[in-house]
């Protein structure tokens, strides 16, 4: 009994954990613009995410190491200097699109602007940091988390031609804007495929104690969880693509996503729009700045853990209340978050490697997985997609810079 | 038994499991005609800067010189103390008394402490 | 005298005539009751890849490109190895002397 | 020409979930506002450097038209003044209209 209950708490907190205002508005930017034909894009991240998110939990409950421990033990410290660097860079711009994210849902709520939300905004994140436990946070943020089914409710309202979106499962190239196609197909793997989740989910799996035992629930918790995720992910771009498309309206800013849902569900929807948007960046920015915060400690070897109170470990909880002060400051000056959004997203994809190659070497360590180990499946999943992130990475973000 | 796979950059933890950082580095006894030997474990200072650019242990020192606890020089523990090293590697010392948490320590004090609900550091 | 581990990881050996042997990957040990007694050093791209325990993944890669130049570890006892200057070891012995590791 | 439809789209959305009474006054005049404020420099660019065949003195008219309409409908948002509102969404519509057929007049030949 209390098994069914972790796993169906563990789904829920992936479902409530998956959207965030990445994965939102790079599937409304795809609805908008190319109707169903990206939501291939959607289906890749999603798989590869399910195979990390279950290596992550795997790695923690059979080594009793995060996946920050052991890549600082396997590589040694240069190296997991060059990951800090990169992954705490594109981890800090997520949390700020993510803080923007909700300083723009309160905005569109009351009329006042994102800046003014800005530095309360941040400081309720590190106060539920400072004060709450893991529990709490997990489950809390991911519970609230769950309004963002209203986006599956939408889509079927919407009546879509099924068999129209399943061909989009399929990768096509589109006639024109080629460029602007492959940046969002970036942007999209970027916001499916997030770094800090992985981050995020090992610690978890350490501070909840598991142990080989887990091994079955966390392939559930992955599979099932995930998949849920990027359902909603998908009905989001389906929305898009019905209710925005006809109109021409292509999403370049906030105001334009929040009429996503209005069509569908005349009465509620703006407002449920705003509550998604909200509760998902809240919980993304709680997440993110958790494993920002874990990533220093694991990796220098401080003590660590969410439960316990600030000043039993120090450094720790240091290192989040700066992060969350230094992201308010770009906010409070009025940056556009779906810009750093949309920024950060594609930077996401593009550092991929750095994160996942040292993952894949460790998931197949026999000192650390023994029979464990990764299979050849695995492997060649993960492998693939981040491969395929990575070039149309690297081929998508210039041509986007040069095309503006 | 090989030394940069299982030792180096392993977790340290003191007699009663309290994290004490990394093994940072590791000093090597080299004699004339007699066998090299570990002699001790290095934790933090410059040592991980070291590692990564010369400049950077540099630019550390300098900074930890402006702010912080008093101690710059890396903590050094004979090798004498390693209890077991699997996947963590246990002393048998008491990591406050050792100065690898003068830096926890410190912040605790000088900054979480006087936030209010941070609680308090107790003392022994 | 005291030589940093840390650094001497990834320096140039050379052999006593001079000749370059490869990069210091790993150390081997022996731990007594009270004391750690190193017994060989580790030269070559492979020692480096048993250092990261990557042979699960390497050794398919190796046996699909017919490749056998990664084998290119030397073990060196403590006894050749010179380590007056810590930043250019040297060997006290030729590199035909050498012996690979399996 | 994709943007400009898009931010017309948006206006005109605005304005009939505002008429419905699903969204908050604020947000449906910010939206509006920034519209047009998103429009100016579209406009501007596509004046500057009109695309080729297309009948830029009707373009011209009917942008400027547009954002007039735009700009009132978010004053009329203010006064909560709906049976305005909807004869100014009717304009703009039929402004809208004129757009997408001058974008559609020159897509096949590019």
């Amino acid at each position: 009994m209390k098994k069914i209950l972790q796993i169906s708490l563990g789904i829920v907190t992936s479902v409530g954990g998956f959207l965030e205002i990445g994965s939102v508005m790079t599937a409304a930017q795809a609805g908008a613009a190319f109707g169903y034909q990206l939501l291939w894009a959607i289906l890749l991240g999603t798989l590869c995410l399910i195979f990390l998110v279950e290596m992550s939990g795997r790695l923690a409950a059979v080594s009793k190491h995060t996946i920050v421990e052991a890549m600082r033990e396997r590589f040694g410290f240069p190296f997991f200097f060059i990951v800090l660097i990169g992954m705490v860079l594109v981890a800090f711009m997520v949390l700020v699109a993510e803080l923007g994210g909700i300083g723009l849902s309160f905005q569109i709520l009351t009329g006042i602007g994102f800046p003014w939300w800005a530095a309360p905004v941040s400081l309720l994140v590190w106060l539920l940091m400072w004060k709450g436990t893991f529990g709490l946070i997990e489950n809390g943020a991911s519970l609230l988390g769950l309004v963002t089914i209203c986006f599956i409710v939408a889509a079927i309202k919407l009546r879509p031609d099924w068999s129209s979106a399943a061909s989009g499962l399929v990768p096509t190239m589109p006639h024109m804007d080629k460029a602007h196609y492959g940046f969002i197909a970036v942007s999209i793997l970027g916001a499916s495929i997030s770094p800090y989740l992985m981050y995020f989910y090992s610690s978890g799996a350490i501070e909840d104690k598991w142990d080989e035992s887990y091994i079955p629930i966390n392939r559930l918790i992955a599979g099932l969880g995930m998949t849920f995720g990027g359902v909603l992910s998908m009905a989001v771009l389906v929305t898009a693509a019905l209710a925005l498309r006809p109109r021409g309206i292509q999403v370049d800013a906030f105001d334009q996503a929040a009429l996503l849902t209005t069509t569908a569900l005349p009465k509620w929807g703006f407002y449920l729009f705003a509550m998604s948007m909200l509760f998902a960046c809240f919980g993304a920015a709680l997440e993110i700045s958790l494993a920002i915060a874990y990533f220093f400690a694991q990796g220098f070897g401080w003590n660590w853990s969410e439960d316990l109170e600030p000043s039993k470990d120090a450094r720790f909880s240091l290192v989040y209340t700066i992060i969350i002060l230094l992201a308010a400051i770009p906010l409070v000056a009025g940056i556009d978050p779906v810009k750093v959004t949309m920024v950060s997203m594609a930077l996401t994809a593009a550092t991929l490697p750095l994160a996942i190659v040292p993952f894949l070497f460790l998931m197949n360590d026999p000192i650390y997985m023994g029979k464990h180990r990764n299979g050849w499946l695995s492997n060649s999943v993960v492998a693939i997609v981040i491969l395929i992130s990575f070039v149309l990475a690297v081929i998508s973000i210039p041509l986007q810079i040069i095309g503006g | 038994m090989n030394l940069v796979r299982d030792v180096l950059d392993k977790k340290l933890l003191d007699r009663e499991d309290c994290p004490m950082g990394r093994v940072d580095g590791l000093v090597m006894h080299v004699g004339e005609r007699s066998q090299p030997r570990i002699t001790h474990i290095r934790i933090g200072g410059s040592t991980p800067w070291m590692r990564v650019h010369p400049a950077f242990a540099k630019l550390g020192a300098k900074l930890a010189r402006l702010w912080g606890p008093r101690r710059t020089e890396p903590v050094r523990i004979p090798w004498s103390h390693v209890v077991t090293a699997g996947r963590d590697i246990k002393l048998d010392v008491k990591a406050r008394n050792t100065g690898a948490l003068d830096w926890e320590i410190w912040i605790a004090e000088h900054i979480i402490e006087r936030i209010p609900g941070g609680g308090q550091e107790e003392e022994e | 005298m005291e030589v940093d581990v840390e650094l001497l990881l990834n320096t140039k050996v050379r052999d006593v005539d001079g000749k370059e042997i490869g990069r210091i990957e790993e150390l081997h040990i022996r731990r007594d009751d009270k004391s750690c007694l190193v017994e060989a050093y580790l030269i070559g791209a492979s020692a480096l890849i048993e250092r990261m325990s990557a042979w699960t993944l390497v050794r398919p890669i190796q046996r699909s490109l017919h490749s056998r130049n990664l084998y290119s570890a030397y073990r060196v006892s403590w006894q050749d190895m010179d380590l007056s200057d810590p930043l250019h070891p040297r060997l006290r012995i030729a590199k035909r002397d050498l012996r690979h590791v399996p | 020409m994709d943007s400009a439809l898009s931010w017309l789209g948006t206006a005109e959305m605005a304005g009939e979930a505002w008429l419905r009474h699903t969204t908050p006054d604020k947000y449906t005049r910010q939206t509006l506002e920034h519209s047009n404020e998103a429009l100016r420099p579209i406009a501007h660019d596509l004046l500057e450097a009109p695309p080729r065949g297309i009948d830029t003195a009707l373009l011209a008219v009917v942008l400027a038209q547009s954002q007039k309409h735009i700009a009132r409908m978010a004053r009329l948002v203010r006064e909560r003044n709906a049976p305005a509102l909807s004869s100014q969404l009717d304009s703009l519509r039929a402004d809208q209209k004129v757009v997408k057929q001058l974008a559609d007049d020159i897509k096949p030949k590019q």
